[in-house]
Parts: C-alpha cells; structure tokens; sequence
C-alpha cells in the first residue's frame, strides 16, 4: 500500500494540468468557474481541442481515439479537468453513445460515426425515458416498425438534456411488443434529429433554465443501417451504458472546486461563524471520504466493468453536490432572492446565481439513475438484500 | 387554551380561500400572472381588499378592522397554499410599522388606503452594503444609500425604510417618485418582484419621533412578518404535500403505484412529521403574538427556524419524490420548492435564527410555551 | 384561538405542580432526575401517594377512580408529573390493563382487580411479545387451550419489563388456532405469575441492567374466569390498549427536564463552544415543536380516541429523547467510558450513566410499537398511502 | 497509490484473523472473558505475540519488527472485527512514545517485552481536573495529579504519563508498582477496563529530554492512536453491518423476511455507505502516517470525524434495524454499538475533531489527498 503516486503517474497528473490550465480558453474555464451557462459554441470549442491533442474520449479503444490509460490515469484526467474548470467532453457523445458504437457497432457505423463523435462533429442526445418510463426505464413504449429497409419510429422520449442542440438521438424503442419480458424486444437505434417527423419541444426547468426537451417521433423513417448491434438486445447496450453514465455523473472535482470557490466568497465570516465553519469542515471531510472512495473504486475496476460500489459514488457525489449548492443559497442570505437583478444591481454574481443553482441541481439525485435507484443496487448488487 | 378558530375566522379563511383558489387555480395561472410586471394580479389585489384582508390588523379608528395576528396567519396561509405573488406580506409588514410609530395623520393617510387595496407598500429594509443614512435639515429629512432586494421595490406606491440616524434607527415613509430616488426592478426565482433602491439626497418623512432609536418597534414588525411568512410557508408545505402524496398514489411503475414502495411512504410519513411541527410552531408564535408580544421576537426566531427546517425537508423531497416532473415549471411542485426557498431567506434563514436562539440558550431552564 | 390557559386550567396546574413537588418524597424525585434506577419500593410508594390523593389513574372511569378531566387537564397532570421528577403511575397498570379491564371486563374482573392495579397493589406484567412476534404482534403463538374451567397455557413471552417484579401478567393468548385470520382466535387472559408452570428469566441488555424478562408458559392453568371479556376478541383490546400506550411513551416533559438538566452541566461550556450551544438551541426548539404538536393532539382529541397524530409524538418524541441522551454522551466525552466507575472515581455521577443511558434508550425507538410501526400508521392512517 | 496489502501483509491478517475468530468464536465467549479482571485473555495476549503482532511497528534494533502503520492497522481491523479486548491500543501507543522519546536503553528494555507481551503498557493521557505535574529535584522527577479515565491502568505493567512541566509537556515512565501510584480500576461499558490512577509524589523517569516540550510527539502518538482506533472502529462496521443484512435476508415477520421491506434495505444501503467513506478515510490516514507524517495529526482527525458520524450511523442503525433482539447483552450486535461508541470518545470525538478541522479551513483551498 501506498499513498504516493508513482513518477509516472505525477509527471501524467503534472501533464493534465499544464494541458488544461494552458490550452482551454480562460474564458471558457471562467464560466465555468462562475457556473455560469455555457453556449454550444464553448463546449463545441473545448471538446475540439481535448480531441486534437487525442484527450477527448481515452475511455474508448485506441483504435478509434482512446487512450490505454490505467483506470487511476482516467480519474487523473477526469480530477484535473473538473479542477481546472474545463468542462468535460459531451457525456452523450463520449462516455454514451460512443463507448456503446464501439463495443457493439458494425464496422459501417463505427467508421461512419465514431470520429465525428468523438471530435463533436454531431451533437449526440438522448432517447432513452420517456412520460411513463422513468425509474422503471424498460416500460417504454416509442415502437420503431421494420418497414423493408427502414424502421417507423412512433412515440415520444423526455428529458432529452440539451436536445435543442443535437444533431443526432441514440434511442431505445419498441421493436418486438410481443417479446415475453420487456427488457427482449428494446433495440437501440440512431436516429438524425433532421428526419421529418421528428419534432424537439423545450421543457422549462422549474429555475427557469432550458437545458431538457421532449422529442417527439410521429412516422420518422430511418435507415435499418443505424440499428447498433443485434435487433432486440438494445436493453444489454442500454445496461452497458447506464453502467458508464454512473461513473461519469458523481463530479467530486467540480464540487471540490465549488466548495473551496465558496470559502473565497464567504471570506472573514468563516473566522467569525463558527457553526459555517464547521459546515465547511464537515462538506471537506465527506467530499474527501468520497474521493477517496472513487479512486479505492478506481484501483480496484482494472476489469473496465464499472465496479458495484460506483453507485455509493453516484449516491453521495449527487448529495454533496446538493450540499454545496445549498450552502452557497445560505451564504447569500436575502441576496439569494436576486436570481433576476441585472446591471446595476449591487447583488455579485454568484448570488444571483445561487438559488437557481440549488433549484437546478435538484436534478442530479434524480438522473443518471435516480439515487431511489442506486440504493436499490447497493442493497441488492452488494448487499444482497 | 384553544387551537380552533372562531366561526368568523373560519369565515374569512373561508373567503379567502376561495377568492385565491379560484384566481390561481393551476400552475399555468399563476406562470401567466408572474410573466408579467408587477409580478401579480392588480384585480385580486384589489378582491382581497375587498374581502376585508387587507386592513386586518389595523385599528378601525385608522381605518382597519381591529382585528389581529390570527386573522393575517390565516390570509397568509392561504396566500402560501396557491404561492399567490401579491405583495400581502410587504403592505402589510409596512403598514404595520405605519400603525405602530406613524403620526394620527400618517396613520389615517395610510391604513385607510392600504385597507382599500389603493396603496401597495415596501418594506426596505436590508442594506446591502453601507447603511442608508437619515440626514436632517432643520425639520426636512433626506436618505442616501442603497437597500436591496427590496421586496416588491418597484411596484410599491410607498417606501418604508429603514435608515441610521444619530440615535441609531429611524423609520421613514418615502414616495418612491421624489428626486432622488432610483428604482431597478427584477425578477426573483419564485416568481416575486424586487427591486434595488438607491437613495441619492431622497426626501423622506420620519415615522414617528426620529430622535429616537425605532430599533424595538422594526424588531416587533420584523417578528411580525416573520409568523406571517412562516404561515405563508406552512400552508405552501401542506400543499406541497398533499400533492406528493397524491403522486405517490397515482404514479406508476414497475407496474404498481409509486405507494407500493415501503421507502417512498416512509419518506412521506417523515415529511408530514416536518409538516407538522412547523405548523404547531407557527401557530403558537401567531398566539404569543396575540397574547405575549413581548415574547413575540423569541417566538419569531423559533417559528423561523422550524419553518426553515421543514421547508427544506419537504422541499427538496417534494422534487425527489415525483421524480423528474418535479424540476419542471409546467408542474406546480417545483414551484412550491422554490417559494420555500425565498421564505426562507426572507427576514432571516434558519442559520441566522438558529445562531440567535443559541445565543440566548443559557437564559432559561425549561421552554414554557404557556408562559 | 388563544394561548393562556383558562383560569381553571391555570388553578389546576398549580395544583398539581404544588402537589407533585411537596408530596412525592425527594428523595426519589433526586433519583429520577439523576437518571438512576428506581426501586420497586420507590415506584410503588409513589404510585399510593397519587392514587390516596386520586391522581393515580385519571384516564380510568371514575367510578372506578378516574377523573372526569379534559384532554388538557391530562395532559397537564402527565406534563407536571414529568418536569417535577415523579415517576409516572406503572404504565401496565395505569395505562394498559386497567383501562382494558375497565373497557371491556365483567363486573367481577374490575371488582377483583381495578382498585388493586389502580393501588399497585398487583404489580403487572405485560404478556403480548413473543420470539418469533415482534412488531407483527398478531403472529403470536402461545396457546391457551379450555379444559373444563381452565385454560391450559402454553407458550412464551418476551421483552416482559420488568417481569421481575410481577404479580400477574396480562397476556394475548391463540384460543382459536384454526381462525381464518390470525387476528381472530385471539384472546386476553390474566394469569397469576406464581402459578405452577409459569417461569421468569432475566435479559441482559446492553447497558448491563435487567429491566426485561422472558416469561415461560409449561401446562399453566388459568381459570377461566381471569378471560377479559368474550373469548377470541383479545385482538381488538389489545389494538385499544396499544393506542393508549402511544399516547403515553412520547415523554415530552421528561426530555425537557433532562436537556434543561443538560445546561446546567454543560455550564460555562455552552458559551465557549456555539456548537453546542447550536445542538442545544436547536434541540429545544424541536423539543417545543413537538411539545406544541401534543398540545394541539389534546385539544383534538374531544371524543377519547388515540389521535392519529399521536403516532408523531411517539416517532418524534423518542427521536428526541434518544438525541438528548447522546448530548450527555457527548458532553462526558472521554468520561463517558467510566461506566463502571466507584467510590473514589472523579468521574461525575452523570457522565457515569450517561453512555449506558444512551444504550438503553435506543430501546424508545423499539418498543410500544417501533419507530417504523408509527411511520406505517401515519403513511396509512393519516396520509392514505 | 496503491490500495492493496501485499503477500505479507495479507499472511498477517489472515493469521490474526485465524487467532481472533477461533479466540472470540461467540458473543458469550468474549462476555465470559470480559467479565473477570483484567478483562481480557493474557493468553490471547501471548499468542498476538507470538504471531508477531505486537511488536510490529517498532524498529528491529529496538526489538521490534520493523513494519509498518499499515501492519498496525491491519491488526486493528481484526481486533475490531471480534472487539477483542486485548489492550493492543493502549500498548502500541505508549510503546510509541518510548520508541520516539526514550533512549536506547529504554528503548531496549521496554520495546523488546512489549513485542515478546510481556509488558502491558497504558497511556495515561486524560487530566480529570487540574493536570498532572511533573517536579525535578535534582536528577530525580516525581508526579502528582490524577488521570481518570486511563484504559487498561490498573493491569498495566508501566504506565506512560503525559505531565506538565516547566517546558510544557513532559511524557514520563511510571512502575505502577512504586510508592505514590494509587490505582482503582474498573469496567467500561464496552466490557474494556479503566482506572483512576493518582500520584502523590510518585518517582517517574523522563522518556526523552524533560527540559524539552514534548507536545508535537504526544500529537503524532496520539495521531497514530486515533488512526489504529478509526481501523479497530471499520473492522467492528464491517461485522455490525454483515450481522444486519445477514438478519434482514434471515428474520421472517408478516410472513415474509425484512428485507422485503424496501424502507430497510434502503437504510441498509445508505449504512453501507457510511461504511465506506469511513474505510476510505482510515485507508487513507493510515498511508498519510506512513508516507506523509508531518500531515499525520490532521489526517488522524478527518478519520476521526468519518468514523464518528459512521460509527453512530452504523451502531444505532444496526440495533434499531434488528428490533428487540439487538438491544440484549446475549446478542452481539448491541456490544458493536457500545464498543464503537467507546471507541468514538476515546482519543477525541467526532465534536472534538471538527471543531479542529473547523479552526483551519480556511488556511487551504482544495484537500489534496495525495499532497
């Protein structure tokens, strides 16, 4: 046992973060940093240059752009990008879609999709949940017909995450009703966001943000050449995938940064509150315990297959970052009222900016698999129960 | 002792109720009516006048209707039920300051009005960086500095604010459309209004003896306004409760509703225990108001820091519990979460009434709510 | 609405804070608020003083000794009991069988017993839990088969309190084995605990103390006379006795006494260390909420049934309890350890009994029907879940 | 970085492990040998030794074994594992002090017994009133004060005593067995033994320079305490929550097994959570102490911290979770809970620590846990 890292792993820690600090626009790293919004442009921009210096999907094999880093390199990388503010690659693209095309596209597809995915080239979303098909995701019911060489897609999705923007969907749909279990009889297909028929409606978000979006599908044709893999096995691709997005989605990094970014903003009332200093101390502590337990987790998935116990990362990572999104509400006091002040307003940014933080990321313990969900697989995967 | 309201309170709950559940009677209502400036519905303002809500608490002889903390409790519960945006707890909170330091004449200029629905009032009183200074020029007083967020600022017809004096704080009544002052209105996540208010040389009216420290008198309208929000609050919780458990029931998946699982109803049986000693808090304050008000600052804090507990408790579980319908605007939970979330932050969040309590923790022995 | 107490009601708390704090010995009011361990002779020679001046079993029927009070005036008598260290009247007796005897018996059972339990002249023991029947009471095994004028019991029980010092044992006993619900075929027997058959043995729990038993049952004979009104309806006295005993367990004037105890021991402590000042402040508000919350329970609960709200008092109120015995826990710190410490020891008396204290009351969440019992009752019973 | 035990490592634990499960094979085993004096089994105490354990983290020339933290706390581990109640903490701790402070010759004669067991050392740390004070007459130094609770003081062999002198702190070796030691021992709630230990002029040999404060090597001492007592504390987690869900899948009530209930698994989920964050945490605090001792005594309190809120998390749960059975001195699961109680307050708790953690936030941005 050893706490250090190895030189090598230093000088690859050292090589992140000169890389991220230095060749991401500040600009962009100072939004984020603010937690300001990002536009398309921004995060088009970053992923570009994490791409060209071959940083912007190491999780996928070598011969398509990967990197064959040790797990402990890919949370290096994964640490230093949320540290230095850089917002990370388009999950949709690199952690989703892209891993899924890999492992079980054709040859056709992958060539056809994987570099544009991986430089950004299409804007990836979701189709996975939809009104009725939460939690229990295999209920869903948006059927894709084989019409000779072409599937009919009828249904909707929801919660389709910065869906204004894609260019393509990856969806689960319906192709055998009548299979015996619901989880037989799911493919996964992909779908060009341009195709008649398919329609993005905006779903305001109750902080007044849009970032999620139903897609309707009525008649949309498409190419039976854009199923990925086998017909009827899209539940063990889709399972696949959710196993990624579970690593992908506990942001220690980014709330590492969060919380020492409000230690600069409450500034001398640390010194004269003890109970907020003891708040931070407390939120330091349990983020620590949590990052830990990622890289313990980390050190023990050299398999690739996401290890059980990332659910305890997706549960506690969701909840600290709720934590601190509160404790940023409670740092601006009545200012946190000021959510709409504009120019002129005395109310600093982040103030502002505070409550429709909180209200916002009341999202994360319910995505990704709501946290429900995750302790229903720790007690089951590790419990046993 | 007696928790029950009298047949004319339930009367006017009653009336309340229903003029506000017919006005807001979806979520999409009230998106409609907050879209806009002012922020709320200039007619229902005017129908709750009308009802009689507006003058409570004042004198007759001032031109309300002598009636007291229980009759605002229950306006404000029912405003909090349907998250009505009027600016209730600002008029009245003002007005209340009006009533207790304001001259004979003010008084009859005021309450009369605001009674009738014809004035709305604001109540600027935080100061965001240096204190707004009362400047005094034989018998003309003046303001300079900044209050924000003022609660509905903009809109108001008549600032009450607070300012440093010689003798440490005054109240002063300012017509927001005198020279000088300068009004920036937004905005805020829950739907409401307010407005940065820089005063610049503003001419303003003392209430009451300015070479006196009014500090007693903003703490007892402060307390005041506290119980009120907190009433706001817990009609808005049980709202937001019924209306998760009402998921709970009809929500499927997995094939059963969402009430078959043990770990969702359990969750809810620990909200409805939030739920409830926030209400037994708040009533209680509402009562020592009504018969200890020199207890009523103590209760204030203590209502205020339950209601902040519970309203983050239920709050935030209200979301999780529906699941992702939860976060959206179009659905009403969200809505309720982030009501809960600016009562809480308005006049004191439950750390700064916790930090208050604490300091005072060693006064006594016991809690006697009964005195 | 108002919040003073009537002059009556204000007549009548003065009255019993005189009567409680002048004619209960000190010496074991000293006891109860030291937290130590009360005598049998202790709890038996309070409960005569109560009931000689008729305060021993308000809630009874008056005939047979009870008071014809309010809810309020109840409420206030339990409450001014608690914060003047008197040790209540034995729940078995006082709140259990006697009001099911009074409820349900025949003239010869309340003549036989009412005024001998309302005396403690019988000592009670409480017969209902069995090894395999925990909070699913109704599965309970021990039989009680007729045999001309006798039952003949078999069977055990357990978590008997102290059963050590027990004349008779109130029991549910199955005279129906072949009742189509286990609910039915049920029925509440008295049995002599010196008969032939029946045996005692002691638990130790976890702080080291012996305040529960099991109670064996090997061929008892029970005349048939000791049956509590008709044979195989045991289940439905035993649902009325447990709505009255939630009603009692939520000891809001007890934690009261013990948190003020707390800052009188925590002293100069408090105003050096806002965290604690912090835990305790916050305590006392919870404290006051709940006290409140009973409040309106009584002043709702007109017609004599249990309140369905009375389950929060229980959830809550032994919630709090147990928070209030981990702060003495906390305040002893290193001290806390000194359990067993004698004569001599400089360890004060209540940072001796403060960590076997904070064992023992995690029973409170257990027994009287356990924490996630209540959160049942309310999920069903109040929000229809 | 690297979390895994290597060959030896793992031949050690598993060897413990061997020892202790067979020693401590039942809940009625260990309450037979803790309830005579000294409350643990000198047999068992040898055969640590002879397995190698207790003189592992000691330098060989010294007599020790010249392991590391890491062997420490994997004995810590398994001795949580069963709560064996062998004094190994107490032992290792203040054989640490002689180690760090003492002299060759001291070194020598008393690390050597400590790895053969046969010295029982104790740490008598804790001023009940007015601390310990150590007085110099001429080479000679004698003690007078109290120290109450010291774990295991009255079976000790030596005792090592912390005194204040005029440099500050003093750290001194005292035979109990001297004229002015009065010794009154007793049980612990955990079936553990203290003493009162009082010195009236008691004869003590300096460990180290006395002319020198000690402070810093009594803070690393009691670091490496804190952190083999955060292990003992994961080991009896891992066992009190096994013992849970082992009951969840086994108890049968409503006809079913409890862990048909959903509003218990998900308790049972969020307790292996706990569970481990605080393994993490101790992990990582023990290779702090290894790698990285000038950070030692802040990593000692973070671990501190995690294992107190898990310890209690996990404790009350694992009773509250098995009903009535897990409040009996027959079943194990209620003695994991008085034992990590114990162990919560031994050395600082939770309290103690963040309030420590509190007083520094600010003097670092992120926590870099590999530096």
């Amino acid at each position: 046992m050893k706490l250090r890292l190895s030189e090598e792993d230093a000088a690859f820690r050292e090589e992140m973060r000169t890389f991220f600090t230095t060749q991401v626009p500040q600009s962009i790293r100072d939004t984020v940093a603010a937690r300001r919004e990002l536009t398309k442009d921004q995060i088009v921009e970053t992923q570009q240059i994490l791409n060209a210096a071959g940083l912007a999907v190491p999780n996928w094999p070598v011969e398509w752009g990967g990197k064959d880093w040790t797990p402990l390199q890919r949370h290096i990388w994964h640490e230093e990008m949320q540290l230095a503010s850089v917002p990370a690659p388009l999950a949709f693209n690199a952690s989703m879609v892209g891993p899924v095309i890999a492992a079980f596209g054709s040859q056709e597809v992958k060539e056809r999709f994987l570099p544009a995915t991986a430089n950004l080239d299409i804007w990836w979303s979701q189709g996975f949940s939809e009104p009725d098909a939460g939690s229990d995701l295999a209920s869903l019911r948006t059927t894709a017909r084989r019409e000779g060489d072409e599937y009919v897609v009828n249904g909707q999705k929801t919660w389709t995450t910065l869906g204004q923007y894609g260019d393509w969907i990856f969806t689960l749909v319906r192709t055998d009703p009548d299979a015996p279990k619901k989880q037989q009889g799911i493919s996964f297909l992909l779908i060009d966001m341009t195709s008649p028929g398919l329609t993005v409606r905006p779903i305001e978000l109750i902080d007044g943000g849009h970032e999620v979006n139903e897609v309707f599908f009525e008649d949309v044709r498409v190419p039976a050449e854009n199923l990925v893999g086998e017909e009827n096995r899209g539940w063990d691709y889709a399972k696949f995938l959710l196993g990624n997005e579970r690593v992908g989605v506990a942001p220690v990094g980014s709330t590492k940064r969060w919380l020492a970014a409000a230690k600069e903003t409450a500034g001398e009332r640390i010194a004269s509150d003890p109970l907020l200093a003891a708040r931070i101390a407390d939120l330091e502590n349990e983020l620590l315990a949590l990052e830990l337990t990622a890289l313990r987790v980390v050190a023990h998935s050299a398999d690739g297959k996401p290890h059980p116990a990332s659910s305890v990362l997706k549960l506690r990572g969701t909840e600290l970052q709720q934590a601190v999104t509160e404790l940023y509400v409670d740092l601006a006091g009545p200012l946190s009222l000021a959510s709409g002040a504009q120019d002129g307003s005395d109310v600093p940014d982040w103030a502002r900016v505070s409550t429709p933080q909180y209200l916002n990321f009341r999202k994360a313990s319910i995505y990704g698999g709501s946290n429900e969900v995750q302790r229903q697989i720790i007690a089951k995967t590790i419990l046993g129960l | 002792m007696d928790f029950t309201l009298d047949s004319e309170q339930t009367a006017l709950r009653d009336a309340v109720r229903g003029l506000l559940s017919k006005t807001y009677d979806s979520t999409e209502t009230r998106r409609e009516v907050t879209k806009t400036d002012p922020g709320f519905s200039e007619k229902t303002w005017q129908q709750l006048a009308e009802l009689g809500a507006l003058g409570l608490p004042f004198a007759e002889e001032d031109g309300g209707f002598g009636a007291g903390p229980v009759e605002v409790s229950i306006v404000a519960e029912e405003i909090g039920r349907v998250l009505a945006p009027e600016p209730y707890l600002e008029t009245i909170l003002a007005a209340g300051l009006v009533a207790d330091l304001g001259s004979p004449e003010q008084r009859a200029d005021v309450i009369g009005r605001v009674a009738e629905g014809a004035l709305v009032l604001s109540f600027a009183h935080h100061d965001i960086a240096d204190a707004v200074v009362a400047t005094q020029s034989g018998d003309a007083w003046t303001l300079s500095g900044v209050k924000e967020p003022v609660l509905h600022g903009a809109r108001a017809d008549l600032l009450v604010v607070t300012a440093r004096t010689d003798a440490g704080v005054g109240v002063f009544l300012v017509d927001p459309a005198v020279d000088g002052v300068e009004r920036t209105g937004y905005r805020t996540h829950d739907g409401g209004r307010a407005a940065r208010v820089a005063f610049d040389g503003a001419a303003a009216t003392p209430l009451g003896d300015p070479s006196a420290d009014a500090s007693d008198a903003v703490a007892l309208a402060v307390a005041r306004g506290q119980i009120a929000l907190g009433h706001e609050a817990v009609g808005a919780i049980d709202v937001a409760l019924r209306t998760t458990t009402e998921y709970l029931k009809t929500r499927k998946q997995f094939g059963v509703t969402l009430n078959a699982f043990q770990a969702l109803t359990f969750r809810a049986a620990d909200l409805y225990v939030s739920a409830e000693l926030a209400r037994s808090m708040v009533t209680w304050a509402t009562l020592v108001l009504q018969d200890e008000p020199e207890r009523a600052v103590e209760a204030a804090s203590r209502a205020k820091l339950q209601v902040s507990r519970a309203g983050r408790h239920i709050g935030q579980e209200a979301i999780q519990l529906h699941g992702g319908i939860g976060m959206t605007a179009e659905y009403s939970v969200g809505h309720y979460t982030s009501r809960l979330t600016a009562i809480d932050h308005t006049l004191g969040d439950g750390s700064e009434h916790l930090a208050r309590l604490a300091s005072t923790v060693t006064d006594h022995g016991v809690v006697d709510p009964i005195g």
